[in-house]
């Protein structure tokens, strides 16, 4: 066990999976000097032909990687903050995505496309939104969003070693947050959530920089003697529904937390999942938390007022009891 | 010799094959939209006559002839174009999703300009391997307008990657003319903005896209980058099967200019010249025509009788 | 009244619209000629100042349309099928979407992008993802999908009036469709969904293609005595939840019905609003019929079997009795 | 020769402005992101010089240039960099998204590439509402590669609009080399892939900036086209503020390269070269300095005592 910050465990999943797997390679803008997700220092143990500083082409350097991951290489493309994504959207979602499924299984793409996701420092509107919805209701990818540097260690491993397309998304805001990482070859497995808290009175879905204010407040409501149980689905698609139904099952009290926007978010897939297939446990309306419908104000103030809070996550507990 | 027969053979395998394609499409046989190759064979033969079957190649939403061009099997595209199980995707892609990876052949594609950057990325795959392959993406001169050219060019000439880029220049996009939208004559002059070697070249002459596609071929494999080839060439159709019923007399193209480009057919170039030189008789070429045209019958033949993918079949094919 | 297509009543809606107001123009690959969106023949009546054939570069032409709109003009940006809005997703959300509030309200960007959406005619993956969720999700856009002739009219007339962006999506399947529509100068406000069909026991919401679906569905119900009523929100958002919420309050039960695929859909967003809002008026779980979360398949069989189905739904509501 | 003074005066601003801010951030007093425009200077205002008010720029992420030689207003700006009410955003934009409409000037952009396809838009709306108005596009040299950069320029070529494009080339994208991410040396090159003119000019000389933007601006309002500009010119700070604190040593400009580029101050220069030319005193340049000097310190103030925006303003600014 050792603390280290959420940059540093990527870094160390990175350099790990490529050391073990001389197909995997990394490229992107500056991941040479590294801008975020922890790429620095690779290129003086890999080289040039490993870590690829790429022109400022989204589209083209997320295309090429479909091209090279169907040819027999593993890509990870770090295309640096997850609004950057909409300019590769396209090669995403019909090329990476789809090539297995419309050319009838004769092509396998494993590729992982790294980010950094949503806001919290006053990065503005064009750097801060949380992007996963959209890579959520596409079909034929899996989505990532760990909530601590030991899940990143673990779910980066997996995902380079998953044969299928995978965003991983950081979020922002955890960027320099630090947790204990187990020692040697920590993996997570794609697609199995966790209960980060035990609790029989109410259950928190919640993903990536929203765990911790889940936790918070579940600490918070705790005073009150409510207990809330906190789950993180780790991965976004394929999602561990069974863990969360369980829960609610049990719980019959469900709140869904989610750094997105509201319309169409995770926060909807979760109720909608809850209330369709958990409806007869449930005791009362489940409750959305999610980021206020606008782009990201640049002000401390008002991005925090957009956020979702612990205020607004112990609000929705208490409106479930 | 023998590769002017090999040229000529593709060529005459496309256009057999699309011919019937266009038959079919007006008989309501086929589903779908169709993007018919006739016209510019000249182009797809003649640069994967220089190809390796390891060599790999990326088409677009007119992607017939390139597939067959790389040595594509007749049954299981016809297959493919009628939806059936035995069609190379399933009856999943359909004509613009047509592939074969076993000949290198890594997909047609429905977005314009969706497929160069694949092609760029299979020639990094090529350099980071330590193998010599080379890639070929092939796009329109309206693709040549849309971002991913433009970024794909780019990144392949930086990297210095085994790749050719072949625009077939038809002059069109849809229905409307390149000059409207491209604000240079020649594609191929745009190779200047990315520093590397531009060429322009016949696209109705066989021989001569073989020549270029050759030298570009022997830079790549050298590891000396891309190159830029610009064919120019026509379509003899529509830009889709059924655009005359479509436009509803909306024309586009003037009768000077059809009947001129008529006069340009790189099949019958091509079959005049290797008489001259030659290379073989009007009995062989004729032989060889009802060879092709019986493989074709053939093929619609295996895909009436192939079976219809089940519909559970969605749930297969998606993840690994 | 009059009976026409969809596409001529979209014609219609433009030819009015340009006629009213001059800062209205219209551009898109092929607009001149027309390719699907019912622009053929405006080239004669308004000339190349007005109807004008773009380069295929949807990103440069979004964008363009967006410094077109915040100088004063309303452009409307055919950019033919839904899934090429993924190439210019950067310049919509960035910049048309944005705009106004990142610049604290300097700017209106009165734009209209149109394109067709969805599957049905076996146009392969490329062309066939149904992808109003993006846009749902994504802040500060505007989304209209009408389910018939008519109603595409009067919402294009209210989509090209309004001060904000918005996504026009004309379902690809509806195109020829025809429908009565009334004379004069037919105006369909945004925001304001419409009761297709009354019932008693079941509230269903489909949108686009799937009204009809869900209409179909209604009469075979019908027949076993299952009175179903089907609301068409028209605009995706802002939408009408009200509507849907009274519905539900008299019905007890609740069906979503979309085309996009099921996570983070649209219907999980119905569904979630309705758990969420008239948890307690529900007999039953809320239910959802969604695309199946694969590619779009060329097959006609395949691509059926993807696109929820009258069956299906059936199916649905005979789940939630 | 007032020109010149004019020209000198918003590089001033610009330069004044700037060190502000670097030290303002250095003191963790701005939330955010900074991107400065120190060495950059005699490109924003050699070119906004030749504008009219009614002109319109769409600028980039180092945006706070563009803004000042525009004619924005100093307290708006300071007030929008900390977040404050009375920013020219209310404290949405932030230092990646200030705009001032009223004067033409449609927005700073954080998306690299990301304004250009809107400066287009402008020009495109210019021709439409026949006015004679021009729009300027600054740009990068990592942004040239961007699909939205090709895109754009092409789409401005083929419809003729008043629009000039002008590549700030200061040889960096972030912290990497031109050269190992863009195909070309010279940016302006690319031009001729549009059929427009490209002209190269020296970035650090204010005059030699103004006289190409002057022939490419009256190219524009006389219906002639666009002009690709590229402006050879380099950043005396880091990529980002914070940069060397973020970089932990990680060191990419050489000491040789740093040294050069100081030598070539665009301040420095047109200062030396306005008292030689006569066309201002040591003593007129001095008090120039201070009154400028003295505005900035003014906006800090204007920002520090500006009101904290309220929460609830977040659901303002919506929709229309
Ligand atoms: C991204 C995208 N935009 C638009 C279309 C519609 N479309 C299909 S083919 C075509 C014309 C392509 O022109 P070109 O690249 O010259 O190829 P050609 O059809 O002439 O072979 C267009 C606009 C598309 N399929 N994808
Ligand atoms: C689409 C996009 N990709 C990447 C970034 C991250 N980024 C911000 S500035 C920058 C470098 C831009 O280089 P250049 O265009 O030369 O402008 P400069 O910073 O040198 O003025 C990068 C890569 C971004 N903001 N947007
Ligand atoms: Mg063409
Ligand atoms: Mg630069």
């Amino acid at each position: 066990m050792a603390k280290k910050t959420y940059v540093a465990a990527i870094k160390d999943a990175l350099a790990e999976e490529m050391r073990r797997d001389s197909t995997v390679f990394l490229m992107g803008e500056d991941v040479r000097l590294g801008v975020f997700a922890g790429t620095r220092g690779l290129h003086a143990e890999f080289g040039d032909a490993r870590v690829i500083d790429t022109p400022i082409s989204e589209l083209g350097v997320a295309g090429a990687g479909v091209g090279a991951a169907v040819t027999g290489l593993r890509p990870i493309v770090d295309l640096m903050f997850g609004t950057f994504l909409y300019l590769a959207l396209d090669q995403i979602v019909q090329q990476a995505a789809s090539a297995r499924y419309m050319f009838g299984g004769q092509a396998k793409a494993p590729i992982v496309y790294m980010v950094q996701n949503g806001g919290g420092i006053s990065a503005g509107a064009h750097h801060s939104q949380a992007v996963h919805p959209i890579f959520m209701n596409v079909p034929l990818l899996k989505v990532v969003m760990p909530s601590n540097a030991a899940d990143a260690k673990g779910l980066l491993k997996a995902a380079i070693r998953d044969d299928n397309p995978v965003i991983f998304l950081s979020p922002l805001s955890l960027t320099g947050s630090r947790a204990d990482i187990p020692d040697g070859d920590h993996f997570v497995p794609l697609g199995k959530g966790e209960i980060k808290r035990n609790g029989r009175d109410v259950t928190i879905c919640a993903a990536g920089a929203m765990v911790q204010k889940s936790l918070l407040a579940a600490e918070i409501l705790a005073k009150d003697g409510i207990e809330v149980e906190v789950i993180d689905p780790r991965t976004l698609k394929p999602w561990d529904e069974e863990m969360v139904l369980e829960s609610v099952a049990r719980t019959g009290r469900f709140v869904a937390v989610d750094e997105s926007k509201p319309i169409c978010g995770a926060a909807s897939e979760w109720a909608a999942t809850v209330s369709e297939k958990a409806f007869s446990f449930l005791k009362a309306a489940p409750q959305r938390v999610s980021g206020k419908d606008v782009a990201s104000p640049f002000s401390p103030i008002l991005e925090s007022a957009v956020i979702p809070s612990v205020d607004e996550v112990v609000a929705a507990v208490k409106r479930v009891m | 010799m023998e590769k002017i027969l090999d040229i000529y053979t593709r060529m005459l395998r496309i256009r057999r094959f699309e011919e019937q394609v266009g038959v079919l499409f007006s008989q309501g046989q086929l589903p779908g939209f169709v993007h018919l190759y006739v016209g510019e064979e000249a182009v797809g033969a003649g640069v994967c006559a220089t190809l390796r079957n390891d060599d790999y190649i990326v088409s677009t939403h007119r992607g017939h002839g390139h597939v067959i061009a790389k040595g594509g099997d007749f049954n299981r595209m016809m297959a493919e174009l009628f939806g059936k199980a035995t069609g190379y995707c399933k009856g999943k892609g359909g004509s613009m999703h047509i592939a074969d990876f076993s000949i290198g052949m890594l997909g047609a594609c429905g977005i314009v300009g969706g497929g160069i950057p694949m092609a760029v990325g299979a020639g990094l795959s090529a350099k980071l391997r330590g193998t010599d392959q080379v890639s070929v993406s092939f796009f329109g001169d309206g693709a040549s307008n849309e971002g991913s050219f433009h970024e794909s060019v780019n990144l392949a000439a930086v990297q210095n990657l085994p790749v050719l880029f072949v625009c077939e220049n038809n002059q069109y996009g849809e229905f409307t003319p390149m000059e409207k939208v491209t604000g240079v004559r020649d594609i191929a002059l745009r190779a200047q903005g990315y520093g590397i070697p531009g060429v322009i070249v016949d696209g109705t002459d066989a021989l001569a896209v073989y020549e270029v596609a050759q030298t570009a071929v022997a830079r790549a494999r050298a590891g000396e980058g891309p190159t830029l080839i610009e064919a120019k060439t026509h379509r003899k159709g529509g830009h889709a099967e059924g655009e005359k019923a479509f436009l509803a007399g909306g024309v586009y193209r003037s009768a000077e200019e059809l009947a001129q480009m008529q006069a340009k057919d790189p099949i019958v170039l091509l079959h005049k010249r290797m008489l001259e030189m030659g290379v073989a008789t009007p009995n062989d070429l004729e032989e060889l025509d009802q060879t092709i045209t019986q493989a074709v019958v053939e093929s619609v033949a295996f895909a009436r009788r192939s079976p219809d993918p089940k519909p559970e079949s969605i749930y297969e094919d998606m993840w690994v």
